[in-house]
């Protein structure tokens, strides 16, 4: 039933080295994602596929390396840059505007896209309203598809986790983004949370043709529904490919059961 | 147990977008500005609203509850703490008097316009730090913003034009031939300039820019990723903030003391207008004029108390007592709601509010 | 009342379509249709709706739906499917609305048996269903779709989004206008213009046709009983499968002109009614059970005075709301004021909670309602009424007219609607808003309308002496006594179901002397009340043989047996011995349906030892029975039952002395 | 040349004790992340707490023992009644709570002892000394000389104190995570205490220091601002920053009160009086100081982590 169309390599690395101080986080990772696929990063505890997120980001600059995005050779860009480009993210540890409703929160996803300014703001007339309704309505969308209308006008701080981690994907769907970047989505979510998760990605992934870069601690989910994974373990790859070939990984068996390197 | 709201159904965006998404809130807020415009001057007219109500009340209320929504702007919103807002108060007034001063036939709702834009002018130049620093480092870094333009207005004699106390001396607020002369009068001048920057702050704060504030304010780091600019917007919040505490200090100037002098705008009245937003409520237009009352009213309760209970028990109070009593009593109460509401007197209407509207459930 | 019943096809508006146009051009700018979806209410006013569907319309006839096909109708209660139905009755189709969560085997019965070639239902679950009976129902050619979500991918023949149907059908209507007001002329009121399947308690589900005039009759005799207008509006939230609501938000929003409301989603119903704020209002006990429930609850989590606030303003109205709300003299000043007070404190603010404060008219039917919770929405100042009816009438026979309420009938028959008893006591109706046939059922048509062209409703009643009709029974039901007196143990059973601590009972009594009954206590209100008295037990079998719940029980059915006794009818049908059982009635365990109705049979036969103790005199008796876990394992129950007598009134024939034990 | 010098070390003797009041800022802020703005309100109480009682006819030695034990008490309750409740809040609402405490102590202050200016006497002449007098005709003087030793001492003592004792290091660990520190058993509210005492006891001595030079009156609160841009400059959790810059505030403002104002006035061509400098100039400095180094001169670097 299913017709996926993966399309050509928009995103690569090559040879990404970032430290903090000395402390290696990542090394030589090199990697590339096609267009409409779901590419996982998993690794265990560590293993720097936050950083990873955040250089992809521009949260962090790597020291070294080279990041292809769109046929563009760029060393590294600021968050804005690439927020600009059409890169959205959540994060781990949830980071919602805890003071401001799940709709508020959903409308900031969409600040690129608004053209008005202050002043027509505060006299809120006009094309100001105009536009307000207008990005209202592609919010209720995003509203309507994660199924959270019930909560529409709550405060985020008062959502239970799973909700807020749903909430957290509509703000960075808002910004209609063409590569969707997860960290840990599905972490501390009970199985039927993980199953709606796992739902939502799907169907981002299929309907809206975003491509989704995911990262998760645990393995079983991810296997499920990414197209190609690759493990990191200590900041350095050691395995890339199909979910099946991943699993069949050697080092990977080993850098999850623990062995000693 | 009022708000009878079956079938107050919204069907468009617009109405769900409301100020006052209740046609209960709007009938009582409608209320409350008829009355403001006309009720209080009608019962002013036969004698039950004293001269003393409008220039030791209502007008400084006013005037505070704009410096508050000025202050609330960039604290309670932008999350950005100040304690130089009497600062910007100081700018704005003298900055107006300068352009009535010195260019001729200035309308005078014109010169405070560019009162608060020298405010907002020099709220961008002082919120640069926050560019780097956040929290009480940036409070304290605020505080160069208090000492130094009060120094600067006091020294530099060009702004008080060169008279001799340092005390200017407010030109007549006239619009159109029209003399606002009469405290009513200067209080429906107060109240009419108040009301439509309360609006225009309302409506920016429930449209992309104010989103954009509350968005630094509670994770940067995220608002950042998802596309806020954090210099851009908290400079904005610095600017739009500074601009009302402008018009402020310029209505503070024109419509209430008539004369200032720069020391006027110290650190203490800096801190009386953070206290307004604590108790008011951070993040709140509402909070902004409640907190303002309630610090305007605080110490005429407090000195009429004081005064009764000399009356009346004859007790014998040391003379400046009723000062420190007051000074304790706004410490303990700032203390008290950042312990027991930290979203000050908004949020406990707002509770109240919402206690009313599923009477009688409990919750 | 006399309500010319024809005026309408009289005025050549004799169709469900007619009537769709007339308001498009009467008052094309008044809002017909609601749905909260995106946030908001979306609002399509008279004259929209029209064009929508007639865009269905000419998209049907486009894919070849012709005169006399049936449209099956599958989903929640949406706009579009609701116009689909009358698309369908443009070109002189019949809508089929299906119960939407039936699973797809018994959506295949009804499309085979309706012979399907259309159907429209509401999204990916639906759809999913058609597909997996695809090959069940080789009729079935086209399946189009409302939401799209979740349906990119599907490429099975025949299946098609509702928005290509209609942008197809636009462009059809441009083109040639005359088409569909053609098609919508050549409709007579005498055609189907909708069937509904009666689920049926035994044998397959029947395929109930229903004219134009009949429903349109239906609707508006209730609209003119009511005074309903353009000004009304319904929260259309029960299945479209259900006469209910098929009378309620189709044919009387059409006839009436007046607004439906769409919710928007199973879950947000008491929002969404909050928010409407309907005038008119229909729901099924059970709702009202629960909304009830919800209140006593969240009432429990108030501050002591609020509670003590409550509960004394629901003393006053229970003690006078419903007679102040039927205009009934004899309140006393202080009662009045009371009630003024009460209603500033409680009723407005309960009412207004509950998305009642505009309501006009409330319905209830389709099952029996509890004398408190009727009373409870009376007192509060919902004018909720009882009505009585069937999907094979249009569920229009009787209805309850304002002022005249009583809590135990059912109201007076409907304009234009006859109403006979049979001698076996069957309620006989005749009149305009009667099933033209069984779909493919002579057989079973013959049977159901007899000769004078009486419908045989199936239920037992009499009318009272104030001309109500009061239901009692299914009429196979209802049996005799020894005696020769009537003997309806459905009626006993729901009198004393109303008791919280009962959850079931089954009376016994056709051809015996007396009625004994077998009791299940309701585990959470027993056990609630067990505990404030601080009676220790370890499970339902120990719960249900003590003393203490025993003598519970024992005044429960002497509170039914005194009112049953009140009337002549029903005095021989009171309680004289009945025991606790041991177990739950379980439909794993065949005892009950899966609609939680007695087998009757089943039980009689299972527990005749049972039985045989309660006529024998014996005190106790001991029995063992299996029964299935929920994980599917079995075991075995026993306990030695309690057999106790209950005090009865002979206020009738004295055949009742008291037995000794 | 030797104005300058003159005008240096009166401004470092100074400096000792802003770095004196300063540290009672870090004492309190290392311990429990709380930035304490009431401490210069704790300064005044302090001395006037002491005056007060002196001005009864108590002996000092009799009244400044008797005012360590009222600042101890106040330590204890505002621990208790106004720390304890917020202790899961954001910094700004601590913060801002203390800016109320400040309000709640000066006022309390006043209602006891009066908003009258009173004098202090130690019974150290603010003189000249009379040595550097002669010899290097510098006009330093002899009060600000002993107090900067006094505040040099009880410095370094404190120094010492956090490094070497073990309440000390109790101190650290519980400033670097509150919540390892009560896992690993150090009492929590019991450290509170004893830093809510020491840091009285420093606002105490800089009170009787600043109160002899200045007199005891309400600006002494604003002589504890000044405390502030020294923070910022030495870092919020640095001992030797507080004393670094202490010295760099109070040694530049005075030379930039001195030397500014003419600097001015020829820049402008103007005879205005631009003196009242230092009323600003450490907040200026720190603010400029910040947008280059806002972890200050000793503060750790704080990395964002998302």
């Amino acid at each position: 039933m299913m017709n996926k169309r993966i399309g050509e390599v928009i995103l690569s690395f090559e040879n990404i080295s970032l430290s903090f101080g000395g402390v290696k986080a990542l090394t030589r990772i090199g990697f590339d994602v096609r267009e409409h696929e779901i590419r996982a990063i998993i690794g265990p505890n560590g293993a720097g596929k936050s950083s990873m997120l955040n250089v992809i980001n521009g949260v962090y600059h790597p020291q070294e390396g080279e990041i292809v995005f769109r046929g563009k050779s760029r060393r590294g860009m600021n968050t804005y840059e690439s927020a600009k480009s059409g890169i959205a993210r959540t994060f781990q540890n949830i980071a919602l505007f805890k003071g401001m409703s799940v709709l508020d929160n959903i409308m900031t996803g969409r600040n690129l896209k608004m053209r008005s300014n202050f002043l027509l703001d505060a006299l809120y007339w006009g094309p100001a309203q105009r536009e307000e309704i207008a990005h209202r309505r592609k919010v209720e969308e995003i509203i309507d598809f994660l199924e959270i209308q019930h909560i529409r006008k709550t405060p985020v701080g008062r959502l239970a986790y799973g909700l807020q981690k749903r909430v957290e994907l509509g703000r960075a769907l808002a910004a209609e983004p063409s590569i969707l970047l997860l960290d840990e989505p599905m972490a501390g979510m009970n199985v039927e949370e993980k199953q709606d998760m796992c739902r939502f990605i799907l169907d981002v992934n299929d309907q809206l043709g975003t491509t989704i870069i995911l990262i998760e601690h645990d393995m079983g989910v991810v296997m499920d529904i990414s197209d190609r994974v690759v493990v990191l373990d200590y900041g350095k790859k050691i395995a890339d490919g199909t979910p099946d070939e991943v699993r069949a990984n050697q080092d990977v068996i080993d850098a999850y059961l623990g062995v000693a390197h | 147990m009022f708000y009878r709201e079956a079938g107050q159904f919204k069907a468009t965006y617009a109405e769900d977008n409301r100020i006052f998404p209740i046609r209960q809130d709007r009938i009582v807020f409608a209320f409350i500005i008829i009355f403001a415009f006309l009720g209080v001057p009608l019962l002013a007219s036969i004698g039950l609203v004293s001269n003393y109500t409008f220039t030791a009340i209502l007008t400084p209320f006013l005037i505070f509850s704009l410096a508050a929504l000025g202050l609330n702007i960039l604290t309670g919103y932008a999350g950005q703490l100040s304690l130089g807002t009497a600062a910007f108060m100081a700018v704005g007034a003298f900055a107006s008097y300068n352009f009535m001063l010195r260019i001729e036939g200035m309308p005078i709702l014109v010169a405070f316009m560019l009162g608060g834009l020298c405010a907002a002018g020099v709220g961008i130049v002082f919120g640069l730090p926050s560019l780097r620093i956040r929290g009480f480092y940036l409070a304290a870094a605020t505080l160069a913003t208090q000492f130094f333009i009060v120094w600067c207005l006091t020294k530099i004699g060009w702004f008080t034009n060169y008279s001799s106390s340092g005390v200017i001396s407010a030109q007549k607020i006239a619009i159109l031939g029209y003399t606002f002369e009469s405290s009513m009068s200067k209080y429906l001048f107060v109240l009419s300039v108040v009301s439509v920057m309360a609006l225009l702050a309302k409506n920016m704060v429930r449209s992309n820019i104010g989103r954009s504030w509350m968005a630094i304010r509670d994770m940067d780091m995220a608002a950042e990723v998802i596309g806020f600019r954090p210099m851009r917007t908290k400079l904005m919040a610095f600017a739009v903030s500074s601009f009302y505490c402008g018009v402020s200090g310029a209505l503070f100037a024109y419509a209430y003391l008539g004369t200032v002098e720069p020391e006027g705008f110290n650190l203490d009245l800096s801190f009386r207008i953070l206290f307004m937003v604590i108790i008011g409520g951070l993040g709140s237009i509402l909070g902004s004029f409640l907190g303002s009352a309630f610090i305007v009213l605080l110490p005429i309760v407090l000195s009429i108390t004081i005064q009764f209970l000399e009356h009346s028990i004859g007790l014998n109070l040391p003379s400046g007592i009723g000062s420190s009593i007051e000074l304790m009593a706004f410490g303990s109460l700032i203390i008290f709601f950042l312990i027991v509401e930290p979203h000050g007197l908004a949020r406990l209407w707002q509770i109240g509010k919402e206690k009313l509207r599923l009477w009688p459930f409990p919750h | 009342m006399s309500v010319a019943n024809d005026q309408l096809e009289d005025a050549g508006l004799g169709t469900f379509p007619r009537l769709l146009l007339h308001h498009a051009s009467v008052h094309g700018g008044r809002p017909a249709t609601r749905e909260k979806d995106l946030g908001i209410w979306q609002t399509w006013t008279w004259s929209q709706v029209a064009q929508e569907v007639r865009a269905l319309a000419c998209g049907l006839s486009e894919l070849g739906f012709k005169r006399g096909d049936n449209l099956a109708v599958i989903g929640d209660n949406r706009p579009r499917l609701y116009w689909a139905m009358a698309a369908a009755q443009c070109l002189g189709g019949v809508a089929v609305p299906l119960y939407q969560d039936a699973v797809a085997a018994e959506m295949a019965f009804v499309l085979q048996d309706a012979e399907i070639k259309f159907a429209i239902v509401e999204d990916q679950e639906q759809v999913d269903k058609m597909l997996e009976i695809k090959d069940q129902c080789p009729t079935l050619a086209h399946v189009l779709y409302d939401d799209p979500r979740g349906l990119r991918h599907y490429i099975q023949s025949g299946l098609q989004s509702l928005e290509e149907l209609m942008a197809m059908g636009r462009i059809h209507d441009q083109n040639q206008r005359e088409f569909i007001d053609g098609e919508i002329n050549r409709g007579e009121p005498g055609d189907i213009a909708v069937m509904l399947y009666t689920s049926g308690t035994t044998g397959k589900p029947k395929g109930v046709c229903q004219t134009h005039a009949s429903f349109i009759n239906a609707a508006q005799s209730g609209c003119d009983f009511d005074h309903l207008g353009p000004d009304d509006s319904i929260l259309s939230y029960l299945p479209m499968a259900w006469v209910g609501d098929h009378l309620f938000s189709y044919a009387q929003a059409l006839v009436a002109g007046f607004t439906i409301n769409c919710p928007e989603s199973g879950d947000t119903v008491m929002t969404d009614l909050r928010e409407i704020g309907p005038t008119y209002y229909f729901a099924p006990p059970r709702v009202f059970e629960n909304l009830l429930t919800t209140v006593m609850i969240r009432m429990e989590d108030a501050g002591s005075i609020k509670r003590g606030m409550f509960h004394y303003f629901m003393d006053v109205a229970r003690r006078c709301g419903a007679e102040i709300l039927d205009g009934k003299p004899g309140v006393s000043a202080l009662d009045r004021l009371r009630y003024r007070l009460g209603d500033l404190l409680v009723y407005g603010p309960l009412r207004n909670v509950l998305g009642m404060s505009r309501i006009r008219v409330a319905y209830t039917a389709g099952a029996a309602i509890g004398p408190d919770l009727f009373r409870f929405y009376r007192s509060i100042g919902v004018n909720l009424k009882q009505l009585y009816g069937s999907t094979e009438t249009c569920a229009a026979v009787c209805l309850q007219p304002d002022g005249e309420i009583k809590f135990d009938s059912v109201g007076k028959p409907a304009p234009g609607v006859e109403v006979r008893i049979a001698d076996n006591g069957e309620v006989l109706v005749r009149g305009k808003m009667l099933l033209k046939e069984y779909y493919k059922r002579p057989a079973d048509t013959a049977e159901a309308i007899d000769k004078d062209g009486y419908f045989h409703t199936g239920d037992a009643g009499f009318f009272d002496e104030d001309g109500h009709l009061k239901i009692i029974d299914r009429a196979k039901d209802v049996g005799k006594t020894a005696g020769g007196a009537m003997f309806a143990p459905n009626f006993i059973e729901n009198k004393l179901k109303f008791f919280s601590f009962i959850k079931e009972a089954v009376a016994f009594g056709h051809g015996r002397q007396v009625v004994c009954a077998f009791i299940n206590i309701d585990m959470g209100a027993v056990g609630n009340w067990a505990e404030r008295r601080n009676i220790s037990y370890s499970g339902y079998t120990d719960l249900a043989q003590k003393p203490e719940v025993y003598q519970l029980i024992r005044e429960c059915i002497e509170k039914a047996n005194a009112e049953l006794a009140l009337d002549p009818m029903l005095c021989a049908s009171q309680v004289h011995r009945f025991l606790i059982l041991h177990k739950e009635l379980d439909p794993d365990d065949d005892e009950l349906t899966r609609t939680r109705k007695v087998r009757r049979g089943f039980v009689a036969e299972k527990y005749a030892v049972l039985i045989e103790a309660l006529y024998s005199g014996k005190a106790t008796q001991f029995i063992e029975t299996q029964v299935k876990f929920e994980d599917g394992r079995s075991g075995m129950v026993s306990a030695d039952l309690v057999i106790m007598d209950a005090q009865t009134h002979s206020n009738a024939p004295p055949q009742s002395t008291k037995k000794a034990a | 040349m030797q104005f300058f010098f003159e005008v240096l070390i009166a401004g470092l003797l100074s400096g000792v004790m802003y770095s004196l009041v300063a540290l009672g800022y870090v004492l309190i802020y290392k311990a429990s992340g709380v930035f304490n703005f009431a401490q210069g309100a704790m300064v005044f109480f302090a001395a006037l707490t002491a005056v007060g009682l002196h001005d009864l006819g108590l002996s000092l030695w009799l009244a400044v023992p008797l005012t360590m034990v009222a600042m101890i008490a106040l330590g204890l309750v505002t621990e208790r009644v106004v720390l304890r409740p917020l202790v899961a809040q954001a910094e700004i609402t601590l913060f801002m709570a203390t800016i109320g405490l400040t309000f709640f102590i000066e006022g309390l202050a006043q209602a006891i002892w009066g908003a009258s200016v009173r004098g202090l006497e130690l019974g150290i002449a603010d003189v000249p000394l009379d040595w550097l007098l002669d010899h290097a005709n510098m006009a330093i003087s002899q009060f600000d000389l002993i107090a900067a030793g006094i505040a040099a001492v009880l410095v370094a003592a404190l120094a010492i104190f956090f490094s070497k004792t073990k309440i000390g290091r109790a101190l650290r660990a519980v400033a670097d995570d509150h919540q390892a520190a009560l896992s690993v058993g150090i009492p929590l509210h019991h450290i509170w205490g004893v830093v809510w005492a020491v840091a009285g006891f420093v606002a105490l001595v800089a009170g009787l220091l600043w109160g002899a030079r200045n007199g005891v009156q309400f600006a002494l609160t604003f002589v504890a601002l000044k405390a502030l841009p020294v923070l910022i400059l030495g870092g919020f959790t640095s001992v030797p920053g507080a004393i670094v810059g202490g010295l760099i505030i109070g040694a530049s403002e005075k030379l930039a009160e001195v030397y500014i104002p003419p600097l001015l006035q020829t820049l402008f061509d103007t005879q205005m009086n631009l003196g009242g400098i230092e009323g600003w100039f450490p907040y200026v400095l720190a603010l400029l100081f910040l947008l280059v180094r806002p972890e200050g001169l000793f503060g750790e670097r704080i990395i964002r982590r998302i």
